[in-house]
């Protein structure tokens, strides 16, 4: 994590900046094109969350960390559910569970065709943004059509899922997905071949298989770095030990590697997805659930669409959670991100930033940080006058 | 190295300075150390390149308690070590773990920010989550932290 | 009499009013075939005009800290330059206005006022975005420029002069597409490179520097450099196409073949990643000015033999 | 900018100029504190299946070329700041839409400390789009009734819009005050 100090020239990119819909403010350092510094001051979507979910009932909560983050609202509701019903010491029924890994897949291909289509964006090249965006439409269809939402859909309630999928519903995954299926191949295709693309992405933003492991980054992130780590995998959680997945790996650690990872990962989810339909168990869709859940901890484990989402639930034997903690995993990327701008081009910076897909609104729910280890901190006085000379 | 295999090892490696040493859930390993064991004991995880930090919990025991717990969360594959760490209310401090994990900074701001725990060490201090104009000593993850909320109806 | 047709010819048409609302034409084209290959519907065909006057009518905040003068008139020159240009050249293929012997390389100096103006607007704003905008906008202005000159100058050899008619009047006879391929695409992409497009738009990236050198520009400076813009892209176009398709023919035949022109500009612009603005350099003196200039030493030795 | 001309004239100009406003609204997004479901939402209505551009539409970047501020999210305190800034720098006229159920009220976060409440507490809102998040159709039509709005003249300029800002944001301060010495124990 190197980065100088002295430079004269900053550029702010964020709070409000048309490269990132969320407001974040990144600094870059650069000297005439290169960048030689950057820090991050994250916040400024820090709602609170962590402190509300201790005054409200675990149902209500639920809503609450569904929205956490709009676009895995889905992951963050099975993480804490899975915790919750670990503690409570019951089980979804195997068609509830079967159901959350459904949904869940379809929201990892809705977040990475979204991704696609922004770093896409990011690297100048509108066409493919539309063209993503506008297969995704297809995975928000079938959202909706099982849901009833396009986004934040609430599928999951404490001790099963709302949501059940009917023989029509299951033709009509199927069909979007064919549709789907050969889109993506064609999407691959792209992001592989066309040599302007290329130019911006092969050998860009290389974060090594070592640096990897000491940044600790997770999702696609590492995968794209050759890194093993897919929690649907090592820990499979929900139905995921019924339905198995394949480890998606590159080995380059480029912007492309990670172009093609997630792409890859979404044949992995079409197939998966597939494989739920086949074989989706019969049964219950809930199971009674306490209202008072028993006291104790546990650690919730799941494979968010960008990494590792961690959450911790402690309960104190009421119907409130004694405390929550959401690890969301742009936090541990967003070390990455800073190191591997030092010596890129200011044209390249948007779409490292992209490359870990991050998510600011999931990161700032709790935390904010200051990224590059030895970089200065400024203090409020300094940013204020910083705010005041730079919209003058 | 199976889920069982690496617990083994994880709680081989931290033996020596446990003082209690729990398997809550299938796949977990809490070990409670003393504060001033937890450098000793980080360093020997990482040097036997044992997973990754995960992240770093605070946990406000309450006000009759009296103290704070630190989680530092381990994963490796499916288990997870955890490290539980406890330091008193009135002068909350444990040492900061960056100089082994630097990616730690980020969780340990956290701590500070939110609890008011002081972390020795660790490479930065300033205020930086919660709003600049958030007022000094005020931790909101503190249990008798209470909000009023300006926005609710009467 | 003469001097009524002046006024005519300066203020409505071909030049002035016509102009503009030409420009405006060519804009919308080009931002509806981008939709279209884009799989969108696009905007309505009175977009650019609507854009435009709402920005005349909306209020201009000028920043403290900048050269209030330069903040006003620099707007100004880059589209007067724009405009005075297109009084050189054969718009709709009809006879310029004007015309003087050297006056390809006059049009030619006119037509960089607008970009000197954009990055000389971006230099006195102050902006951290305005100010690498300027920069970009600039270091590109240096790197295209050279090679369209001498993408324009080829004709300019053949047909035996300076004069932008008796270039367009020669063109007529030799389509020099066939004769100077090269010089054509350098021309086409230069003409791009100008104005700005996509895979060009390094000096106004929207995800890396906000606007470029406009970022600050709000109401009636922002809304003069995009008309500038449009009338260039207009100006450009009948350039192009009176020198290498066939010079100056009956009005609708030569806008059919400015509309093919801007097909062929909004394919290449919805088709390409957005370059560095090293690799647009890289580009234009790697490949550009060589070719161009490879093609210019082939047609003078072609020349001096014939 | 106006221009100095008889009366007769004004009329037909003041036409041309609602007209004009009607046909071109650009747009500039910020998200003050948003889940980002709404966010994904706006952007969505921008791809080929919506399409704004066909409203004239445009989202831009830069706060100077902008007419509708869209906010998405509760307004967090870190961010009030920059969004009444952004607010700002954005020439007359201007107007703000509010976009999803927390830019209403707050939403899902009332009462989470760092909340400050909906939109309509930092500026003034000209239209409200409620969702969770909102469907891109109604994002559009939200835009397109602000648009008709304009037209039958319902919404004025707003050249007191940044005096009711000023005084929101003073109040929120005082807001805040109380609330930091309520809270610090």
């Amino acid at each position: 994590m190197q980065s100088q100090q002295g430079n004269k020239f900053t550029i702010p990119i964020g709070p409000q900046h048309p490269a990132l819909k969320e407001p974040e403010h990144f600094e870059f350092n650069v000297d005439g094109e290169l960048v030689t510094g950057a820090s991050v001051r994250l916040g400024y979507v820090h709602r609170g969350i962590e402190k509300g979910t201790e005054n409200r009932s675990f149902v209500q909560s639920m809503y609450l960390l569904e929205r956490v983050c709009g676009i895995c609202s889905h992951v963050h509701a099975t993480a804490f559910c899975l915790g919750v019903e670990r503690l409570a010491e019951i089980e979804a029924p195997p068609r509830a569970q079967a159901i959350r890994v459904l949904v869940a897949e379809l929201e990892r291909i809705h977040s990475h065709m979204l991704w696609l289509g922004v770093g896409a964006h990011e690297a100048g090249f509108d066409t493919l943004f539309m063209y993503s965006w506008r297969d995704r439409e297809t995975v928000l269809n079938l959202l909706e059509d099982i849901t009833g939402n396009r986004i934040n859909y609430s599928t999951n309630v404490l001790g099963g899922v709302k949501c059940d999928i009917d023989r029509e519903q299951a033709a009509a995954i199927r069909q979007g997905l064919d549709f789907l299926e050969e889109r993506t191949t064609h999407y691959l295709d792209v992001v592989t071949s066309d040599m302007m693309f290329l130019r911006r992405t092969r050998g860009v933003g290389v974060m090594t298989y070592d640096e990897s492991q000491r940044l600790g980054a997770v999702g696609p992130t590492a995968r794209a770095s050759g890194v093993a780590r897919d929690l649907r995998v090592d820990a499979a959680y929900a139905a995921y030990d019924k339905y198995p997945v394949n480890l998606v790996t590159e080995t380059a650690g480029d912007l492309e590697a990670r172009f093609v990872v997630r792409i890859k990962e979404l044949f992995e989810s079409f197939r998966v997805i597939r494989a739920v339909l086949d074989d989706l168990p019969e049964g219950d869709l809930t199971t009674r659930m306490p209202r008072r859940v028993k006291e104790g901890d546990t650690i919730s484990r799941v494979e968010a669409p960008r990494g590792e989402l961690f959450y911790y639930i402690k309960s104190n034997g009421t119907d409130t959670a004694e405390r929550v903690k959401v690890r969301t995993p742009t936090l541990p990327n967003m070390a990455s991100v800073l190191t591997l701008a030092v010596g890129h081009q200011l044209a390249d910076m948007p779409m490292i930033l992209v490359g870990i897909d991050p998510c600011f609104s999931c990161n700032d729910r709790m935390v904010s940080v200051k990224g590059t280890l030895d970089s200065q901190c400024w203090t409020w006085e300094q940013l204020r006058q910083y705010g005041i000379e730079y919209y003058r | 190295m199976s889920a069982e295999t690496a617990l083994q090892t994880a709680s081989e490696l931290l033996e020596q300075w446990a003082k209690e040493a729990t398997t809550p859930e299938p796949f977990r390993l809490d070990v409670v150390i003393e504060p001033d064991d937890l450098l000793a004991a980080v360093k020997a995880l990482r040097d036997a390149s044992w997973g990754y930090l995960s992240t770093i919990t605070g946990v406000d025991l309450g006000v009759e308690a009296g103290e704070f717990e630190l989680l530092y969360h381990f994963s490796n594959g499916a288990a997870l070590a955890t490290l539980r760490v406890r330091t008193p209310r009135d002068n909350p401090s444990v040492p900061s773990v960056c100089g082994i994990i630097p990616t730690a900074t980020l969780y340990e701001r956290e701590i500070i920010e939110m609890f008011g725990i002081s972390v020795e060490g660790t490479p930065n201090t300033d205020r930086l989550f919660l709003p600049d104009d958030w007022p000094d000593g005020v931790y909101p993850l503190r249990k008798d932290y209470i909000y009023d909320d300006p926005t609710a109806q009467a | 009499m003469n001097t009524l047709r002046a006024v005519i010819a300066l203020l409505f048409f071909p030049g002035g009013l016509f102009i503009l609302f030409a420009g405006m034409a060519y804009e919308w084209v080009d931002r509806k075939l981008i939709a279209r290959f884009q799989n969108r519907i696009g905007p309505r065909w009175f977009q650019p005009l609507a854009d435009s006057i709402k920005l005349l009518a909306k209020e201009e905040v000028i920043p403290t800290d900048v050269n209030a003068i330069l903040f006003v008139v620099l707007p100004v020159i880059a589209l007067a330059g724009a405009l005075a240009s297109a009084l050189y050249v054969p718009i709709i293929g009809l006879e310029p206005s004007y015309s003087f012997s050297g006056d390809l390389i006059v049009t030619l100096y006119l037509l960089s006022l607008l970009t000197l103006c954009t990055g000389l607007a971006g230099a006195n704003t102050l902006d951290r975005f305005s100010l690498v905008g300027a920069t970009r906008a600039l270091t590109q202005m240096f790197s295209y420029e050279a090679p369209v000159l001498l993408a324009l100058l080829g004709p300019a050899i053949v047909a035996e002069s300076w004069k932008i008619s008796v270039i367009s009047e020669y063109a007529k006879s030799h389509w020099l597409i066939i004769t100077q391929p090269i010089g054509f695409l350098v021309a086409v992409i230069g003409l791009m490179g100008k104005l700005e497009m996509p895979p060009f738009d390094a000096p106004e990236a929207e995800t890396e520097i906000v606007a470029g050198a406009l970022t600050e520009y709000s109401g009636r400076g922002l809304a003069l450099f995009h008309l500038g813009k449009s009338v260039e892209l207009m100006v450009g176009l009948t350039l192009v196409t009176a020198f290498y398709l066939g010079g100056v023919a009956n009005p609708l035949l030569f806008f059919a073949k400015t509309l093919m022109l801007l097909v062929v500009v909004a394919g290449v612009q919805s088709l390409l990643t957005r370059l560095r603005i090293e690799q647009t350099v890289g580009l234009w003196w790697r490949y550009g000015a060589l070719l161009a200039l490879a093609q210019f030493l082939v047609m003078i030795a072609y020349e001096g033999v014939a | 900018m106006t221009l100095n001309l008889d009366k007769p004239w004004q009329p037909v100009l003041d036409k041309i100029k609602t007209w004009a406003r009607i046909n071109s609204p650009w747009a500039i997004h910020f998200n003050s504190g948003s889940c980002n479901g709404c966010d994904i939402e706006i952007l969505a209505t921008l791809t080929p299946r919506y399409d704004l551009e066909r409203f004239g539409v445009k989202l831009q970047g830069s706060p100077r070329h902008a007419d509708i501020l869209i906010c998405t999210g509760p307004v967090t305190r870190q961010a009030r700041d920059r969004l009444v800034r952004i607010y700002e720098q954005m020439p007359e006229p201007k107007f703000v839409v509010a976009v999803g159920s927390c830019a209403l009220s707050g939403g899902v976060f009332q009462g989470c400390y760092n909340v400050m409440g909906g939109i309509d507490k930092v500026l003034p809102v000209d239209a409200y789009i409620p969702g969770c998040p909102p469907r891109p159709e109604a994002i559009i039509d939200g835009l397109v009734k602000l648009l008709t709005q304009l037209q039958e003249g319902a919404a004025p300029e707003q050249n007191e819009g940044e005096n009711t800002s000023a005084a929101a944001v003073e109040g929120a301060e005082i807001q805040l005050d109380a609330q930091a010495n309520g809270e610090a124990k």
